[in-house]
């Protein structure tokens, strides 16, 4: 039902981990499954210099968290916000439908942490 | 790559023995049994031999076996079949949280169209208290359904007491014995049971079988109407094949219980002390000893879920099955752990090992190699989760 | 003793390529195609494929096809579906009198349930009027079940045009295409049909597999709850073999249907010419020429009863039917026949004969050689024969 | 489903036809199924001397048909009366259940023939 890049993305995920010292956090749950991705991350000159997901979820859930990740690497905020979930599936190849929301995970923690490192960023 | 196949109580791959004697209903004698001449009329006594085997293995009257397409078919004729037929007497039906969705579906469908249904509570074992079954009787109840043993946990009903309670009141009693069939004795007399249901392919005959026990004496209206085959309470083209597939397994089943159970049992145990040595912070589902069937293990395994675990034991050549809402298709995790008293979270992580017949000591020991690594892997991805 | 099969339309034997195919998915790949792990994930795509099989047979979209347990179940499912998600708008519906019981009984049923049902007659030849039909229809009509292809006669009725008076009106249109499969072609769109009944074993396929075409955007209520496979239309555990053999069945009958029917017109119409000229005193049941089916023989044999003829024929090893009150184990003889304007006595001596893929040439010689010795020693046993 | 003795008397009826001076003619028909039999018998001092029978009917009935002529030919006409419907049937090994209707046939129409026979005698 997967496809092959969803199984090698499942199975040597990138970006796996916490950043200690990350300066954007965002954590988004899943109201559908109750699945849960946390995002850390490094942001410097509004450039995502680091990168790190941690998910409670699905094989397609653990595929997009990891997928979101490299495609948003080295990114300005700017062009991460324009990232979208319909995005990270159409990276992995497609995702069977049942598991599309799944997608919406990956693609909101990122946008989550970013919101706070700006919000961080506004009050310093 | 290894393969090893760790869900039989979804379903359980046709016996050699079985598959062969099915081939020859297919290219051989494929007349049909209602026909008059000899192609249709050797059908028919295999079918006749096939209905006794399987009465014989549930302690019934050959004449008290109706045919179906399956489990779930023949819960929904036990039930709507006796709600139908009964609502004139009265329209409450008792069940528990636990049941197959093929019970409880169908009582919500009831529930929307004019009858009350009590849906009684499970402790955390998964077991329904026969107490909780008598205070939930009404004068107006026509209809309890409980399962023998559950799919998902193993744990193990007092049918028997409750037959007892609903014989005294005059209430008819139906139980799903679709996961206990081959692997608990059944007596559908001792159990003062009306109507039970079983399923072929949970005991190695082919799917698209079952079959409803349906007590002498006793009446209930039809599903499904024209031809009057399966004297007239299952209508349609008997499926000779498979009933006569269905008849092979029983009487394998018949044979081989008594002798299977031990080694069942054996591995369950080794697989579950296996798991609760090597992984931490892991639960068992569902109560351990003599009222879990003999082949269930089911756990929790704590801040991973079900569905990533699947994956990567199917990855290593291991399938078993799991009660989280990520395998389930609903927004849900499994029922049944939610009725047990599982949280969300812990639910989510069940994974259910279910063996069968050619499981070996060798393949247990795989799994109790490969399961802790991966259990570690994903933790380690798992937000949740702090060593 | 030669054994001549001739009853093809009570059911078929399965080709041997769909028995071996089916052989793999019982031992091999034997997953529950809903599971996540590797032995279910292939089965899921067999059926997948299956599934595009037969919709490719109708000219319909995979995802309208919803597999059941047979004909009968689908023809059900279709009947009492749509009449339940329909109430609402009205309870009116419309068949004729010479359907399959399967469609009458549930008709019957409906009629008793608060429903109105209007049966339209037919013809000598067994076929039904458009203007019949169209005179039939009230503003609460909700659903018009008319069959593609006569069991018992072969006669084909003008479904298509029936079809687009239905679509005119809003009406859903129920076609029972069980005989007709892989024998006619059909095209779900051209014939404006929203529910087509197919069935596995009429055409080489499994016993206990059948198919209901549901027009994308069509809904109507399950008759069986639970596990939500095969679209929350129709639950259970899918017989996974069955219907993977009921696809390669449909592929065979795609790839042969127009040769083969020149044979089976060829072969038919000689039995039909040779008994005729040995036989006096006998009926030609329903058309003949392109309105029959090209598998379809069927006569009554005056002053003789059915069975009586069937049991000598099968004496000599000869299989085939017979509308007769005495083969049919309910008081009456065929309601075709007897729909057709046939008395009593003549509908009891008819037979049916019908062909298959792999009847020759030197058994129909067979027949014809046989059949007019039969009939003259149970003519010489009738008291109504006078010569 | 039925008896080897039943496909026997079935394939080789003893007593098919009719007898043109017969003085005990009786003729039924099953109201379960529409099927018709036909017996004539000569009967002479009480005795059936001759019998056959003619039937329109199934496997069954025209065994019963057969069976029923063997077991009164030579037998006086008070001890044909005793032979009742289930006596056919268990002299032919028995019958499928849903074909018992079938042997009412046999011996109601020896009854309706002996009642011919005494009714014609009677009146001369
Ligand atoms: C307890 C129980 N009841 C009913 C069913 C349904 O049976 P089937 O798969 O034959 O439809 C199953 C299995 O799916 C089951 O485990
Ligand atoms: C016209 C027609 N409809 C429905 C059916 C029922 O199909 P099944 O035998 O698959 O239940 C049959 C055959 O028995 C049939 O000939
Ligand atoms: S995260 Fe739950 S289904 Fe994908
Ligand atoms: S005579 Fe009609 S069933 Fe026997």
């Amino acid at each position: 039902m997967y496809s092959e890049k969803v199984i090698d993305h499942f199975t040597n995920p990138r970006n796996v981990g916490e950043i200690e010292n990350a300066n954007g956090v965002g954590q988004v749950g899943n109201a559908k499954c109750g699945d849960i991705m946390r995002i850390s991350m490094v942001v410097e000159n509004d450039v995502i210099k680091d990168i790190k997901f941690k998910t409670f979820g699905c094989g397609a859930a653990v595929a997009t968290s990891s997928m979101v990740t490299e495609m948003v690497k080295g990114k300005s905020v700017n062009e991460a916000l324009d990232i979208s979930n319909a995005a990270v599936a159409e990276a992995l190849g497609g995702l069977p439908e049942a598991k599309l929301h799944c997608s919406n995970l990956a693609a909101d923690a990122v946008h989550e942490a970013i919101k706070d490192y700006i919000q961080k960023k506004t009050k310093v | 790559m290894k393969r090893i196949y760790l869900d039989h109580s979804a379903t359980t791959p046709v016996d050699p023995q079985v598959a062969e004697l099915m081939m020859v209903y297919f290219t051989e004698y494929y007349g049909n049994p209602s026909s008059v001449h000899s192609f249709g009329r050797q059908v028919h006594k295999a079918i006749d031999e096939a209905r006794e085997k399987v009465a014989s293995l549930i302690g019934a009257n050959p004449s008290e076996i109706t045919f179906t397409s399956g489990g779930t078919e023949a819960d929904n004729l036990a039930i709507q079949g006796a709600a139908r037929i009964r609502a004139k007497k009265g329209t409450h039906l008792i069940t528990s949280a636990i049941e197959h969705h093929a019970v409880l579906d169908t009582f919500k469908y009831l529930a929307k169209n004019g009858y009350e249904i009590t849906i009684v509570p499970v402790d955390e074992e998964g077991l329904v208290s026969v107490q909780d079954i008598e205070k939930a009787i009404r004068p107006d109840t026509i209809l309890i359904s409980i399962m023998h043993a559950n799919n998902e946990v193993g744990s193990i009903q007092p049918v028997a007491e409750i037959g007892r309670i609903a014989r005294e009141k005059g209430i008819l009693f139906h139980v799903d014995a679709v996961q206990s069939l081959g692997k608990l004795p059944i007596d559908v007399n001792q159990m003062n049971v009306d109507l039970l249901t079983i399923s072929s392919h949970k005991i190695y005959g082919p799917k698209g079988v079952g079959a409803l026990y349906i007590r002498k004496g006793v009446r209930i209206s039809p599903l499904v109407f024209g031809g009057s085959q399966e004297r007239k309470v299952r209508s349609g083209t008997e499926n000779a094949p498979g009933i006569i597939g269905f008849g092979k397994a029983c009487e394998l089943a018949g044979q081989r219980m008594a002798d299977e159970n031990i080694e069942l049992v054996r591995l369950r145990d080794k697989l579950f002390d296996g798991i609760l040595a090597s992984i931490d912070r892991v639960k068992v589902n569902g109560p351990r000893g003599a009222k879990r069937l003999p082949n269930n293990v089911n756990i929790s395994i704590n801040f991973i879920e079900g569905e990533s675990l699947l994956l990567s034991l199917d990855l290593v050549g291991i399938a078993g099955s799991s009660g989280s809402a990520c395998t389930s298709g609903s927004l849900d995790p499994s029922h049944v752990l939610l009725a047990m008293g599982l949280s969300h979270e812990v639910a989510h992580g069940s994974l259910r090992l279910s063996l069968g017949r050619q499981n070996t000591d060798e393949e247990i020991d795989y799994v109790l190699q490969e399961l802790p690594k991966i259990v570690q892997r994903l933790r380690e991805m798992s937000p949740l989760y702090h060593k």
